[in-house]
C-alpha cells in the first residue's frame, strides 16, 4: 500500500472543509457555527472530527473535552501487526452508560479511524479490522456517563517480505 | 573465512581504480551500442537458463532511457551493469546446477 | 446482485451477538493504482443497525477501516427468528441494506 | 558525472565478482553424496520428520496453517480473522461460477470426477497421455476451452474464486498424491524438487532458505511459513494483496521478491514445483481457501 505525499490529500482536505463549513452555516446549522459541533451524541456523521489531522483534535472536534486514561477500558490489539491492511482491534469495557465507543490511530493522515453510537441497551464492546499506515500508538475512547475514558497500546507496523 | 573476505576486498580496491581510469575517456554512441548489445545478449542466455534477474532488466531499461536523452556515459555505464549482472544470473543457474542438493533435506 | 451485506445475529441468553463482513473497497484516497494514479476515496461512511424499529448500533466509519470491513458488536433483547435490518451509505452516494434473521 | 558512472561500473563489478567468489565458496564444500537413485517416499518421510522435529509440539495438521503455527501474536489475529474471513465472497462467487453452465449447457461438473466435489486434494497429477503434471488451475482452464469458454487468468479472479471452492469442498481430506511407476513422473518430482532448492534472483535466495531454513523467522513484518503443508491453504486471501491469490500467484510473487524473473504462471517449472510440495505433504489436511497475512 504506497502513501502517496500530502500534497494531493491536503489540496482535497481544503475542498472539503470548504464544503462543510458552508454547510455549517446553513441556516438548519445556524446555532452550531459557534461551538464545534459535539456530533457524537447526536446522530450526524462527525465529518470535522474524522478530517482532522491528530489524535487531538480528533477527540475535540468529536466529544469537544479531553479523555483520562482508564483501566477499565480493555483495549486489545496486536503488538505486532500480521499486515498494516487489516489489524484486529476491539475494546470492552466495565464502564457503565455507555454511548459512544471510537478508535484512532495518531500516525494515520487522519488520526479517527471509526466511531461508534452505542444506543441504551448495546453491550460497551466493539471488534473491528482498522488499516494502519506505520507503527503508531492505537487509541480506544468510551464516553460513559458524559465522561471521556480511554487506553492506548502502541501497534508495530511494517510491511513484509524481501521487498521488490 | 577471513581468507575469502580479505581476498574479495582487495579484489575490491584493483577494480575500484581499474573502473575509475577507463570511463574517463567520454563513451560514444558506438560504444553505448556495443555494451548494450553484449549486455542483451547475456541476459538472453540468462533467459534460455530459466534464471534472469528483475534487476538486469531494470538496468537495461536506464540504459535505453539514458541513450534516449543523448548521455551516452551513463548509457554505455549501465548497460556494463546490466552485462554484469546477466553474467551473475548465469553464474548463478549453472553453479546452481549442483549446489542446491547442499541444502536438500536428507 | 447477492447482497454486499454478510450477517451472523446469534441469540443466546438475553443477548443477541451481530457479525457483519460488508463485501465494499473502502478506499482511503492514499493509495496509487497500477499506473500511478490515484484511487479515489471511496468507503462506507455510516452503518446502521436496526431491531424491533430502534437503531441497536451505529457505525461511522472513516478511510482507515479495512476493506471488506467487519465489526462485531451485542445488544440486549432479540430472540430467534426476528429480523435484524442492516445498512450502510458510503461517500460517493452508494448504499446497501438487507434483513437477516436472528439464530 | 563521469567518475561517477565509473564508481557505479566499479560497485557493480565488485558485486558480480563478490557474488562469484561466494558461489564459489558454496562449491567448494563437497555436497553430501546423495544417491542419484529418486525415492519420493523416502524424501516425504524425511521432509516430515525434518519439521517435526524443529517444532516437536506441532502436530502434523497443525503445519497447514503455516505462519499462524508458529507465532502466538499471529495466531490470535488468524483466529480473529476466521470469526467471519475475508475470502467468504470469493468462496460463494466460486460456488456459483461452479454451477454456471457453458454456452453449450455442460458445467464443470461434467469434466471432474465426482462432479469436482471434493477432489481437491489429488491435484496436481501426473497425466500419463501428455506425460506431465496437471494441476487443478491447469485442469478448470482446459475444461473451459474444452467447452468454447475462454479461459480465466491463473492467478486470482475467477480462477481464485474457483479453487477456493473446490477447496472448501475438500477440507479436511489429506492431501493424496500419487507418483504413478513411470520414469516421466519421477523424473518431473526430481525436477520440481531441484527448483525447491535451487537459489535464485539477485538476492540468491531458494524457496529452501525461507521455508526449510527459517520457517518462525520474520522477514520484516511476515513470519515464515514451514515448507510442509505450504500449499494446503490455498488459494489464499493475503491482506498483503488484499485480495485472493492462487498458488500461480504466490509463485510469481515470491519469485520477484527475490529479484527473479517470474516465469509464466502453470510453466512446467511451477507445475513440477507444485506436485513435489504436494507430495511431500501427504498426508497432511486440506484447509483451503486459507486467510494469509
Amino acid at each position: 500500500m504506497t502513501i502517496t505525499d500530502n500534497g494531493f490529500s491536503a489540496t482535497r482536505r481544503l475542498i472539503l472543509q470548504g464544503v462543510a463549513a458552508v454547510a455549517l452555516v446553513g441556516p438548519g446549522n445556524l446555532g452550531f457555527s459557534l461551538a464545534p459541533a459535539f456530533a457524537a451524541a447526536n446522530d450526524k456523521y462527525p465529518e470535522d472530527a474524522f478530517k482532522a489531522k491528530g489524535d487531538a483534535d480528533a477527540i475535540k472536534a468529536l466529544y469537544g473535552k479531553a479523555a483520562e486514561p482508564s483501566d477499565k477500558v480493555k483495549l486489545d490489539a496486536p503488538e505486532i501487526a500480521e499486515n498494516g491492511a487489516v489489524v484486529p482491534i476491539s475494546v470492552s469495557t466495565t464502564l457503565a452508560d455507555v454511548t459512544s465507543i471510537s478508535f484512532l490511530v495518531s500516525e494515520n493522515p487522519n488520526a479517527l479511524a471509526a466511531s461508534y453510537r452505542i444506543p441504551a441497551g448495546t453491550m460497551p464492546s466493539v471488534a473491528n479490522r482498522l488499516k494502519m499506515a506505520k507503527t503508531s500508538n492505537v487509541i480506544a475512547i468510551v464516553e460513559a456517563g458524559g465522561k471521556l475514558y480511554s487506553a492506548t497500546k502502541e501497534v508495530k507496523v511494517t510491511v513484509g517480505g524481501c521487498g521488490g | 573465512m577471513s581468507v575469502i573476505r580479505t581476498s574479495i576486498l582487495s579484489l575490491a580496491a584493483v577494480l575500484q581504480i581499474a573502473g575509475a581510469t577507463s570511463a574517463l575517456a567520454a563513451s560514444s554512441e558506438a560504444d553505448f551500442k556495443a555494451a548494450f548489445a553484449a549486455a542483451e545478449a547475456a541476459n538472453k542466455e540468462a533467459g534460455a537458463l530459466r534464471n534472469q534477474w528483475t534487476v538486469t532488466a531494470a538496468a537495461l531499461a536506464d540504459a535505453k532511457k539514458a541513450a534516449e536523452k543523448g548521455d551516452f556515459d551513463l548509457a554505455t555505464a549501465q548497460s556494463k551493469e546490466a552485462e554484469a549482472l546477466a553474467k551473475a544470473s548465469i553464474y548463478q543457474a549453472t553453479s546452481e546446477k549442483q549446489a542446491w542438493k547442499a541444502l536438500e533435506i536428507r | 446482485m447477492a447482497s454486499t451485506i454478510r450477517v451472523r445475529a446469534t441469540a443466546s441468553g438475553e443477548t443477541t451477538e451481530v457479525q457483519a463482513l460488508i463485501q465494499h473497497p473502502m478506499d482511503s484516497g492514499f493509495v496509487k493504482d497500477a499506473k500511478g494514479e490515484i484511487i479515489p476515496p471511496h468507503f462506507i461512511r455510516e452503518l446502521t443497525f436496526e431491531y424491533d424499529g430502534k437503531s441497536v448500533f451505529v457505525a461511522d466509519w472513516g478511510a482507515a477501516v479495512s476493506k471488506d470491513p467487519y465489526v462485531k458488536f451485542s445488544f440486549k433483547g432479540g430472540k430467534k427468528g426476528e429480523d435484524l435490518k442492516i445498512s450502510w451509505v458510503d461517500n460517493q452516494g452508494q448504499s446497501d441494506t438487507t434483513t437477516a434473521k436472528i439464530q | 558525472m563521469n567518475v561517477r558512472s565509473a564508481i557505479h561500473v566499479a560497485s557493480a563489478a565488485v558485486f558480480s565478482a563478490t557474488l562469484a567468489l561466494a558461489a564459489l565458496a558454496l562449491t567448494a564444500t563437497p555436497p553430501a553424496t546423495a544417491a542419484d537413485t529418486i525415492d519420493p517416499a523416502a524424501d516425504a518421510r524425511a521432509f516430515q520428520k525434518y519439521f517435526t522435529t524443529k517444532f516437536p509440539k506441532l502436530k502434523l495438521e497443525d503445519f497447514v496453517n503455516g505462519p499462524y503455527s508458529m507465532d502466538e501474536g499471529m495466531h490470535r489475529q488468524w483466529e480473529e480473522k476466521e470469526q467471519f474471513p475475508p475470502y467468504e465472497f470469493s468462496l460463494d462467487m466460486g460456488k456459483e461460477l461452479f454451477a454456471k453452465p457453458f454456452k453449450n449447457g455442460k458445467s464443470f461438473a461434467d469434466c471432474f470426477p465426482n462432479g469436482g466435489i471434493g477432489i481437491r486434494q489429488n491435484y496436481p497429477y501426473f497425466d500419463e497421455k501428455e506425460g506431465k503434471v496437471v494441476t487443478l488451475e491447469l485442469a478448470l482452464n482446459r475444461c473451459r476451452e474444452a467447452n468454447g469458454e475462454a479461459p480465466f487468468s491463473y492467478v486470482k479472479d475467477e480462477m481464485a474464486a474457483l479453487t477456493a471452492y473446490m477447496a472448501f469442498t475438500s477440507r479436511g481430506k489429506p492431501f493424496d498424491i500419487k507418483i504413478p511407476n513411470d520414469p516421466r513422473a519421477l523424473a518431473a518430482y526430481q525436477n520440481g524438487k531441484q527448483y525447491f532448492y535451487t537459489r535464485r534472483g539477485q538476492l540468491n535466495f531458494s524457496c529452501a532458505t525461507c521455508h526449510v531454513q527459517s520457517p518462525g523467522e520474520r522477514i520484516r513484518a511476515e513470519v515464515l511459513a514451514p515448507a510442509l503443508g505450504l500449499l494446503n491453504a490455498m488459494p489464499i486471501y493475503r491482506s498483503e494483496w488484499s485480495g485472493m491469490g492462487t498458488i500461480s500467484r504466490r509463485f510469481t510473487t515470491c519469485n520477484s521478491q527475490i529479484r527473479g524473473v517470474p516465469l509464466e504462471p502453470q510453466a512446467d517449472e511451477y507445475r513440477d514445483l507444485e506436485y513435489y510440495l504436494s507430495y511431500v505433504s501427504n498426508g497432511l489436511p486440506i484447509s483451503g481457501p486459507g486467510a494469509r497475512p
